[in-house]
Parts: structure tokens; sequence; C-alpha cells
């Protein structure tokens, strides 16, 4: 292990910072945080739609950041970086995708429909039948 | 294909030592190890999500609060503000440290607390009164998922301010030596990687809860 | 049926090699002696996956033994010490796999729709060939016995399971405590009982006769004694059974379930039987453990057993002495 | 927020007390007093020698890549020994406890254990076996070759490095704890739950558990970026992807498993944690929890972790077949893409694990076909092993002999994990011991790939080979006792048997788990002939030292190095030209050749610092097991403070001077003549005068 004796100041991951980039990114993804947030809270449209538009733009948001921000490009000084990061995302789609599949499948074929009285209550009024919902 | 990669190179001429290896590049491997640790911190959040999407069927209010009870979007719009400005500060930080001016730097790094220290209070404020309310981890599945997420991002948030503490004290004592640089940009790593995490933690979890 | 006899004459070379391995008598190995429709759908799938996996494997090893025995260096046989790649040679070592791959998961897939558990292609038309409806059966875990109660004719039985032959019978199987798994061997295969979660089963035996079942995934102390014998028997005699069983001195609501679940290991592996069981039980029971209901395990079941079984075993030759 | 517990508490010792010291139980008292008395000698020796001064400064506090790989081994090793001695109270127990009618002693009806007692005892099996013995073993070896391989002076980080050992170790220490303070859990190594909730786990077992998962987790995680960094970052100049040797692929592979499935891990178990103290809902049956969830995050680890100990042990066969087979390894490219094959296949198949929870079909075939096809690039190896045999001249010496019979363990275990990926099968022999043997035959595999890896490296690293006469006698005994215990296993799960029985209600089961024993006979007689084998070496060590290249034929850039390899591995970074530089060199006559100026190396400065970090942290993980609040909060304070102080040392590197790498190479080149020489000392890199100026502190 030997040092460099440059100025670690010159180092490429030092002058990777753009001052300007930043300030973009933070006005883009408020804007566009604040109009998914007025949105919602004016139930501006149907569920299915807010879900999925609200799901797009935190997918421009987390991009316009991994560039920005995380400087996520194939450069000397970066292809590790973004490399290591391209090859994670598949595992987090795995693990949440999969895991929710799983679990929606195990719902609906082992879970009773639920009582939403309060438990005390649900255990007074006895045994009400609860026909499970499975194939 | 050949057999190996060998059979172009004449072993006569052939470097058999670097006579003038000047070591690998310290910052680089160094900001890179520190990266694969963010990522790793990143499946620590998938598996966080995965266990949200799970645990945020209806099944599991078990009879307790709904989402819609418990969470604040345009409250939570604020913390998200908090949060990033104190990222542009740190941004700004960086811009300073290219350009060598410590006292930018130390600014950056100032802001940058006072903001997330700011989101830590939003945060702190938004659970305490739920805690006032009887809404605890304890109710429900998914209020345990809820809780932990939210806390858990906040905890890094918590850890990043004590670290820009003993940044700025380093920095004071040493100025910019190899250390302290590459410190600051995992610093950087860590701190904007915080932003990417919370829109996730913002828009799966309080967005999208009183969505349905 | 050529198949079956295929499917025989596997079972027959199976039976063969394990038999010459533990040197039992065949009734012993439980996988390979059948005596269900579901347990012979799985034998069967069994031996198409050891016949095409024996196919790749056996050739291979035989393969490797002869290249150690033959290129062994004082043997002097042909070396080409650079030799590492051709076209030719690795199309065949990837293709080979995926070939196999390809085959078994057909068979795979196809039977996993043919033995679902929920529902189960493979006695799809023996229901349908049953007026009203086939047996149904609730299956309750509990720390540590099994309870089966048969929710048509009001009873409950612990410990024993009474099915008729020849018919399907369906189950609905829940736990109060901890998961376990319920196996039937020569039946059945496993399923996971799981408390505040209601998972499904069935199965027909096709032949008349005593089979073991037992808990499959460890639930605690009393786990080992967690077995059952399910007595399959002719119609006639199943329908005597239940009407023994009616008349039984001792009932089941849900205030005595309360009391009976709590954590007990059944040393002495004796049947009870119950009358006059309350409607829904077993969805009472679901839903309670979905609220929160516990039955927690007390320490002295725990951390120092020394003498535990012994004094159970003392208290329940006891209390079978007083009835 | 805190549940309550069962049992007292006090502010002080937490849920501590006298009755937690399991003194009645003659079996555990006699282990403590072996330990007690062991830990004396090996203390007394160490004091008799004089030898405190050399233990701190040559291994505890070391940074040196080597030494922290020795010492991960010998915490595996260690920990086998432990997981052996359970595995034959086990076997033992279950030979012993047949039929209504077997007698029982120790106060257990049946037997000799009772049920909570058996739970423990597979329980530690199991997570010792796999985290506490093969994991640190095939770190430990990942750590000594991977920076050889690669042309390195050390890890990108020998500090964290350090820290990962000490972590690890806190994890081993923590599970040894657990023996004669209090209990341990008894639910799995995976831990059944809602059986781990604080309702049917009251004790302190599961907590134990918990914290020893947690540390060696956390330590895993450090050493795979580590890794990760090493190979990425700092190759020697002309180590390109294609050149790269396949053990340091494989390294490569398996740490980016355990990169990204270990924080899985950390989540399933963290989650638990907050169940069982603060009393949340998340694998509850009821208020919302979910139980399967913590099968599904486990697994989401637990399958990606079987890759990661089985791709390493693929490495090291990928190393050893080629050197005994003296030729080059056929399909190099597809072994690289096998290796990526099986590790991103792991991390879609992990349902597998809980194939009979009652998921739809659609799932459950999903699962089944991603299984089957880690087949295929599992085959690929096998085929490609074998036509790497094909046209060489095999010797077989010690380690092509363990590499030869980890292939047909390959091929039995692979068969029996085809049969098990078949879903209906699985739901046959789900939880039999059927299963139980196929996944011993994969671990045996992996053992076997380490003793063959041991045999072939242990020259490199300590500068003599290991005898070969008692070596044999070892891998004999060794192999007889496998096929004792794993056939009848085999025969057991198609008569039936199941998993973790303490009790065996079924007589007829009695002639072959006697045989199961006898293998057992059979396994600790080959440890008496490893004892001997390691006594023999060591005895004789002067008469088999080797130079650089041990086997003539070897073909990687770690035996480019003298053995034993000097403190920095190179004292001129090598230029790599070739696949298998070091064979391309000998064939080129270029071996020889060495240089002749020296310049500075600059290295890391040894540091107690991490040894401190792992005491404390094996602190706080006990406090936290016993509930002591006031011994965690100080050593979670102490943690913290330290790593911030740490982070304000500035000396934390030393040049060495040319004259003194001049000297140590002139030493280790001229190998068995200067032995014994005045400061020069065999074993790993040892070759530090205790007394130079610049030597570290």
């Amino acid at each position: 292990m030997t040092h460099s004796a440059d100025n670690p100041l010159e180092h490429p991951e030092v002058q990777l910072a753009d001052g300007r980039g930043y300030l973009l990114v933070y006005l883009f993804s408020s804007a566009l945080l604040g109009a998914a947030t007025w949105l919602v809270a004016k139930q501006a449209m149907a569920p299915l739609g807010l879900f999925l538009l609200t799901t797009a733009l935190a997918g421009v948001v987390v991009v316009a950041q991994g560039v920005f921000l995380l400087h996520m490009e194939f450069s000397e000084t970066q292809r590790w970086h973004t490399v290591s990061l391209v090859l994670f995302i598949p595992l987090f789609i795995l693990t949440i995708g999969l895991s929710s599949w799983m679990f929606h499948g195990l719902y609906r074929r082992t879970m009773l429909t639920p009582r939403t009285a309060a438990p005390a209550a649900a255990a007074s009024a006895g045994a009400p039948a609860m026909p499970g919902m499975d194939r | 294909m050949s057999a190996s990669a060998s059979e172009t190179i004449d072993p006569a001429q052939a470097p058999l030592w670097d006579r003038n290896h000047h070591g690998h590049d310290v910052i680089g491997t160094r900001t890179f190890g520190f990266w694969l640790y963010m990522l790793s911190d990143a499946m620590i959040y998938a598996a966080l999500f995965a266990s949200f999407g799970v645990l945020s069927h209806v099944m599991n209010m078990a009879g307790g609060p709904m989402p819609g009870d418990v969470i604040r979007p345009g409250y939570a719009y604020g913390e998200t503000l908090a949060l990033f400005t104190s990222v542009l500060a740190y941004g700004y930080a960086m811009a300073a440290l290219r350009r060598g001016r410590a006292g930018g730097v130390a600014g950056g790094l100032l802001g940058a607390m006072v903001f997330g220290a700011a989101f830590l209070g939003l945060v702190g404020k938004d659970l305490g009164d739920l805690f006032a309310l009887g809404i605890t981890p304890e109710r429900s599945g998914y209020l345990s998922i809820f809780f932990t997420l939210v806390i858990y991002h906040a905890l890094h948030i918590a850890v990043g301010l004590l670290w820009m503490l003993v940044s700025l004290v380093q920095l004071a004592r040493e100025g910019f030596s190899s250390n302290v640089v590459y410190r600051l940009v995992n610093l950087k790593l860590f701190w904007h990687f915080q932003a990417v995490v919370w829109v996730f933690v913002f828009v799966f979890v309080y967005l999208q809860g009183v969505i349905a | 049926m050529v198949k079956k006899n295929w499917a025989r004459g596997g079972r027959f070379l199976a039976l063969l090699s394990t038999l010459l391995l533990g040197g039992c008598s065949s009734r012993n190995f439980w996988l390979f002696d059948p005596k269900g429709v579901i347990s012979q759908t799985q034998l069967h799938y069994m031996i198409i996956d050891v016949v095409v996996n024996l196919a790749i494997i056996v050739p291979t090893g035989l393969l490797i033994v002869w290249a150690m025995w033959r290129y062994r260096k004082s043997a002097g046989a042909a070396y080409s010490p650079h030799w590492s790649h051709s076209n030719a040679v690795e199309a065949v070592v990837w293709g080979i796999p995926i070939l196999t791959v390809a085959v078994l998961s057909y068979y795979s897939v196809k039977a996993i729709y043919q033995v679902n558990p929920y529902k189960p292609t493979v006695l799809a038309s023996a229901e349908a060939a049953l007026a009203p409806r086939p047996l149904e059966i609730d299956v309750i875990a509990t720390d540590w016995r099994w309870v089966f109660i048969y929710p048509a004719q009001h009873i409950m039985s612990v410990g024993r399971l009474v099915i008729p032959v020849d018919t399907p019978v369906k189950f609905r199987l829940t736990s109060t405590a901890v998961t376990n798994d319920f196996y039937i061997p020569q039946l059945v295969g496993m399923i996971d009982v799981m408390p505040g979660m209601r998972v499904r089963q069935a199965l027909m035996a096709s032949h008349a006769g005593t089979y073991e079942g037992f808990s499959a995934d460890y639930s605690g102390a009393g786990f080992s004694w967690m077995n059952f014998q399910t007595d399959a028997v002719p119609s006639a005699q199943f329908q005597q059974w239940t009407q023994q069983v009616q008349q039984a001195p001792q009932h089941m609501d849900y205030a005595q379930f309360n009391l009976f679940a709590k954590p007990d290991i059944s040393v002495s592996g004796k049947p009870e039987y119950f009358s006059d069981v309350e409607p829904g039980l077993f969805d009472h029971v679901v839903g309670e453990v979905m609220n929160g209901k516990v039955w927690p395990t007390p320490m002295d079941m725990t951390e120092n057993m020394v003498k535990y079984l012994q004094k159970q075993r003392a208290r329940q030759a006891q209390m079978q002495g007083e009835l | 927020m805190l549940v309550n517990l069962q049992g007292p508490w006090s502010p002080l010792l937490g849920r501590l007390a006298m009755s937690q010291i399991p003194y009645e139980n003659p079996i555990l008292v006699g282990t403590f007093l072996l330990v007690v008395a062991l830990g004396m000698a090996i203390l007394g020796a160490v004091t008799y020698y004089g030898k405190w001064r050399y233990l701190w400064r040559e291994w505890l506090t070391t940074v040196d890549h080597k030494k922290i790989g020795i010492m991960y081994i010998l915490v595996g090793l260690v920990m086998l020994l432990r997981g052996f001695a359970d595995a034959a109270m086990i076997r033992s127990q279950q030979a012993m406890a047949v039929g209504p009618d077997s007698p029982g002693y120790l106060g257990a009806l049946h037997g000799y254990l009772t049920p909570f007692h058996f739970g423990q005892i597979y329980t530690a099996h199991g997570v010792i076996m796999i985290l506490f013995a093969a994991t640190p073993i095939l770190v430990g070896i990942m750590n000594i070759i991977v920076p050889l391989q690669v042309g390195a002076r050390d890890m990108a980080y020998p500090y964290l490095n350090a820290v990962g050992l000490w972590l690890t170790t806190a994890g081993a220490a923590l599970v040894m704890t657990a023996l004669f303070i209090g209990d341990f859990a008894h639910a799995g190594w995976f831990g059944s739950l809602p059986l781990n909730e604080l309702p049917y786990s009251p004790g302190v077992g599961v907590d134990y558990w918990i914290w020893a998962m947690q540390l060696s987790s956390v330590g895993t995680t450090l050493g795979g970026i580590n890794l990760i960094a090493t190979i990425v970052k700092m190759r020697a100049p002309g180590m390109t992807w294609m050149r790269l040797p396949m053990f340091t692929w494989a390294s490569l592979s398996a740490n980016i498993i355990s990169l990204t499935s270990f924080p899985v891990l950390t989540v399933s178990l963290a989650l638990l944690t907050l169940d069982r103290y603060l009393g949340t809902h998340f694998y509850t049956a009821g208020m919302g929890g979910n139980l399967m969830l913590y099968n599904d995050l486990f697994w989401i680890w637990g399958h990606p972790e079987v890759y990661f100990v089985i791709l390493p042990a693929f490495g090291m066969l990928s190393e050893i077949i080629p050197v005994f087979s003296e030729k080059t390894l056929f399909g190099y490219t597809g072994m690289v893409l096998a290796s990526f094959g099986i590790a991103g296949v792991s991390w879609g198949v992990w349902l597998h694990h809980f194939f009979t929870m009652g998921s739809a079909p659609d799932v459950n075939a999903f699962y089944s076909v991603s299984t089957m096809l880690v087949g295929i690039p599992t085959g690929v190896k096998v085929f490609n092993w074998l036509f790497t045999m094909y046209r060489g001249r095999l010797r077989f010496d010690l380690p092509m002999i363990w590499a030869c019979a980890a292939l047909f363990f390959l091929l039995a275990g692979g068969m029996t994990g085809m049969m098990n990926a078949f879903t209906t099968n699985d739901y046959m022999v789900h939880n039999s011991v059927f299963v139980v043997a196929h996944f011993h035959l994969m671990l045996l595999l992996i053992v076997y790939a380490i003793f063959g890896a041991v045999n072939f490296w242990f020259p490199k690293v300590f500068g003599f080979k290991l005898n070969e006469r008692w070596g044999k006698w070892f891998f004999w005994f060794f192999t007889a006792g496998t096929a004792t215990v794993f056939i009848p296993m085999f025969t057991l799960g198609f008569m039936g048997m199941t998993r973790r029985l303490d009790y065996i209600p079924y007589t007829q089961w009695q002639p072959l788990l006697d045989a199961e024993m006898a293998g057992i006979v059979l396994y600790s007689l080959s440890a008496v002939y490893l004892v001997v084998q390691l006594y023999v070496s060591l005895r004789d060590r002067a008469l088999n030292r080797v130079g650089a290249d041990p086997w003539g034929t070897s073909r990687s850039l770690e035996w480019a190095t003298p053995s034993p390899v000097p403190f920095y591995n190179f004292a001129y970074i090598p230029h790599v030209n070739a696949r298998d530089e070091w064979a391309w060199r000998r064939e080129n006559g270029v071996a020889q050749l060495r240089h002749e100026h020296y310049t500075g190396i600059h290295m890391p400065r040894n540091t107690g610092v991490p040894l401190v970090l792992g005491g404390l942290s094996l602190g706080l993980a006990f406090a936290l097991v016993w509930r002591m609040w006031w011994l965690a909060a100080l050593c979670l304070a102490g943690i913290v403070l330290l790593v911030i102080m740490r982070s304000f040392a500035r000396n934390t590197d030393y040049t060495v001077p040319p004259e003194e790498v001049k000297r140590v190479e002139d030493a280790v080149w001229a190998g068995a003549s200067v032995r014994g020489a005045d400061g020069v000392r065999s074993g790993a890199g040892g070759l530090t005068p205790a007394h130079a100026p610049w030597a570290p502190k």
C-alpha cells in the first residue's frame, strides 16, 4: 500500500462535485414530490391511477438523484460504483417482488376474513362463520 | 479462443514486475468499499420494504389504526423538503471541497446539520404525536413495520449528524489530508443516499399509504 | 397399463437398492409402500425423477472414474497440457444439464397440480363420483397433540384419525401455538400447520389398514410424542365408529378447548374422544389466534426439564387410572 | 415499551441468576471442567514460554491478511470440534432413545438428553457448523489466498479485516458462553417461528442465538466488502478480468452473495429481536403479524448463504484439479459464467425451503423450476473438471484425493438435490432425514474441498508440507465414517423418519440408527489420524521444507512468492502476462528470475483496536441477552467512542526500508539454509525481526 503523493483534492471523485447539478435535482425532485403530494391529498384520480402515477414519479426522481447526486455513470472513476448498483437492482426487485407475490397468494389461501372489531368484542361475539377465500 | 491469453506475449520482452508501481488509488478504493457498504444497507431497506409489502395487507392492521389514520402526507412533505435542503447544503460543501475552500466546506456541513436536525425534529414530532394518541408499534403488524422503517431511516440521519460533527473537528485539525477528504466523500455518498431512500419511504409508505 | 408396469418395475428397482443398503423388511419403507392415491402419485413421480437423474449421474460418475484411472501419471496415456477449450465439448456440457432440467421441470410442474393439497386433480374423478360430498375433517395441532374434529358428525378425536377407505377426505388444518407439519407417509405428504392460518389438505386411502402419522416440523418439547395412528376402515365400520364416539361422555366447546390446548406432552399417547362438539370450533380457534390469543409454554417445560417427562407419565397414568 | 418476562429481573444482573448456571447437569459440568483445564493449559504454556508479547504483537493486533486468515481457520477448527461433539450427542441420543421401553438416564425419559436439551444441541450443531465452522474456515482461506492470487500486498481494508475477524470470534465466543451460562435456542438453526417468540421460548436461548448470528453476520459482511474491493481495485498490473484465477472468481461471486444476502439476515433477526424485546408483531400469529415472513426473509439470506459456502469450495476444486492433472483448467469462461450463474440463480429459489407452506401451485412451480436451474451451471462445472482430467497426467497427492472424492459427493448430493427440487418429492421428504442427509452431503463436499485446499496451500503459508501417509489414513477413515453415517440416513428417509426427534417411537429404525452411531465412531477415529498428521508434520517440518512452488506444477500467482510468504507478500508487484501466470513463467523459463533493487514498502501498522472492538461487541451482546441495560449502554458507548477515536489516528502506516526488504528476501529465497537464523521465524509471514526499529509497535 503506497500513498499517492498527489493532492487529494485533485482526486477525480472529489472533482465530480457539481453545485449546479445538486441545485437542479433539488428543485426538480422537490417539485415532483410536491406535485405527487398535492395529487394524493386531493385524491385527484382513481386509486390505481394515483398508485401508478406516484410510483412513476418516484422512479423519475430516484433516477434523477442517482445521476446528479450519486453520479451514476460509466466514467473511469464511477464505473464500478455504477456496475455494482446495477447488479443490486435485480436483487431488490426479486426480494420485494417475489415476497409480495408469494404472500399475496398465501393470504388468499390461508387467511380467514379479518374481523374489524376490537379483539375483546370479537371474542365475546362467539364464532361467526368465516368463509375462507381459496381456490 | 486460445487456452490462455499468453500466446501473443514474448517472454523475453514481457515485464515480470512493475518496478514503478505507485500502489493503488487509496481514495478510489475507500469510496468503492464504502459504496458497497451503502448497497448492503440498501439491501436492508429492500428487506424492510419487502416486509412492508407483506405486512401492509388489511389483515395486518388487526382491527387497529389504518394507514389513513397514521399518515399526514403534507407534514411528511415538509420532512422531505428539510432533508432535501440538507442534502443540497452538503452538495455545496462538496463543491467547496473541489475548490479547496475550507470555509465553504464547513459552512455547507453546518447547513446540512441544521436541516438534518430539522428533519429529525419533524419526524420525532410526527411519531411523538402518534405515540400520544396511543398508536404504537405494538398495536399491529402494520404499525410495527411502519415505525421500524421510519425510525431506521431517522437513525441514519442521526448517525450522519454525528459523523458531520466529527468531520468538522477533523477538518479543523488536519485540513484537507487524504483521510479527511475520502471521509468527506464517503459522508457525501451516505448523505445523498439517504435522500434516495427517503424518496422510497415517502412515496411507498406515506403517499401510497393514504391512497388505499 | 404400460405406465403402471413401468412404475412398478422402477419401484422394485428402487426398493431393491435400498433394501440392500438397509437390510430391512420392505413394509418398513413407508415411502415405497403407498396406500393412498396421493402418495401413489408422488411415488410415481419420484421414480421418474430418480430414473432421469440416474441416467445422467451414473455415466458421469463412471466417466470420472475412468478418467482418473486412464490418465493417472504412471499410465503414460496421451497428454495435452494446453487443451482447455472445445466448442463441441462445451456445447455438450451445457446441453446435457439444460435438457435434463427441462425434462424434470416439465414433470415437476405437472406433478404439482396433480397433488395440489387444495385441489388435487388426481382426486377429482373420485370426488365427482362421490355423493353428496367428501368427508371433511378439521385438524388442530395444539402443543403437543393432534385434534381431529369431524364437524358434520359433531365429534372430536385426539391422537387418532379414523377415515373411510376409498373416500376422498378433505382437511382444514390450523395450529393453536406454533407451526407443525401434518404428515402421514403412506397416505399424504407434508403440509405446514400454522397458527392463525388455515391450510387445506386432501387424501384418499386405497387400502384399509393402520398408518402412522406425525408432526414433521419441530414444535417444542413434546414434538417427538406428537404422533397419531390413522385407521383407514371400510365405510360401514366408519359409520359405526362415529356413532360410538357420539356417545362419548366428554363434550367440547371453546371454553373447554381453552383449557385443553394448554401445553401438554402426550407421553402415554392414548387417544381421547369427545362428543357434542361446538359447531364452528375450528373457525373460533383460528379467529382467537388471529386476535392475539396464545397458549404460552411455561418455563418448566423449557429450561430445566430434568425428570419432567417422568412426572408427566406418572400423572397421565394416574389420570387414566381414575377414569 | 419493553415486554414483561417470565422470571425475575434485577437492574444489576438482568435476568442472570445462579439458577441459570447448569451445575446439576453432569455433561455440562464435565465439559466446563475440560474447557477450563484446556484453557489453563494453554494460558500456562503461553506464560511458561514467555510468549505473551509475541502473541500480542504478532497475532492479536495484526492486520496481516494471512495471519487473520489463519486465526479465522483456527476459530473455525475449534468450532468444528464443538459442532462434531454436538453431532455425536445427537446420534447417540437417537441410537439410545428408540421405542417406549428404552431406558432413560440423567433425568431424561429416554436416552440421556431431555427434549429441550436435545433441541439446543441440534440447533447449536447447525448454527456452529454453518456460521462458525464452515464460514470462518472459508473466509480464512479466501483471506489468505485472494490477495496473493491478485498480486496485492494486503486487503483493501486491513484494519476492517481484523474487525471482521474479531466480530466473528465474538459471535463464536457467545455461542460457547451459552453452553455454561443460560441456554441456547432450541428451535433449529434457522429458527422456527413462532416457536422462537417469547411465549414459546421464554428463556435467553433465542437471544443468544440472535446476537451470535448478528455478530458473525456483521463480521462476514465486512469481510465481503473487503474482498470485493480488493479484487476489483487492487489487482496487479496485467491482471485483467479474464486472467483472474478461478478461486478468485469463485471468491468474488461468493462475496457478492454475502454482501447482498447477509443484510437480509440482519433484518430477519432484527425484527424477531423487536418482537421479543419490544413486543412488536412482525412474526406473531395474531395481531397482524405474519410468521411466514420470517421464513421468507431468513431464506432470502439462507439459500444464497448455501452458495456462499459452496462457491469457494468449487473454486478450490478448480485450483487443485488442474495442478494435479498437470494441465490447464478446461472451459475457463464457462466456469466463470457457471459461478455467476449459480450466484444469480441462488437469489430466486428460496421458497423451496418452505414448499410445504401451502403456496399456490404456480408459486411452487416457479420455485421448483428455478431451483432445478441451479443444476445447469453445477453440471457444467462437473463436466469441466472431468475434461480437465481428460488427457492430463494425474497425480494423486493428498489435495487431489480430497478433490476427487468431493466430485462424487457433488454427484450424489446433486442428484438428491434434484429430487428435493421436485416439489412433490419435497412434500414427501421435506422435513425428513433424507433432506438432512442431502445437505450434509453438500456440506461434506465443502469439507472435502476444504481439506484438499488446506493440504494444498498449507506449504505456501507455513513453508512445509503436511504428512502424506497419516493424511491418507485420515482421508479413508473420514470417508468410511461419511458412508456409514449417511447411507443409513438416506435409507431412514425412505422409511419415513423425520428430523429432530429426541425420542424415536418406531423400533424398526433401530438398526440403521446404530449404524449411524458406528459412523460417528469412525469419524472420531479419523479425527485422531488428523491430529497425528498435524503432529508428525510439525515434528518433521525441517525435512519437509519447500520452496516457492511445493507441487512443481502449480499455476497461479500465489506460487510466485516464497513459502512462507513474507509479510509484504511481494517485494515487487508482479506484472501479469497470462491466465496461469506462474505456469506461464515456468514454461517460458522465467520463473527463477528475480529483481535486485528493492524499494521501501508501505504497510499498515498493527493495532489493538479491532480486538477491543470485538470484546466490546461481545460484552454488548452478552448484556443484551441478559438484559443488563447499564452494561449494554456502556459497551455501545465504548464502541462508538472507540470508532471515533480511531478515525483521529494519524500514524496508521509505516514504510519498510529497502535494506530490510532485501534482507528478508535474501533469507526467504535462501530457503531452508537460513532457517532458525536470528529473527527469522517460520509461519505465515512471520519474518518480522522483533527489535527492528521500523517494526510495528
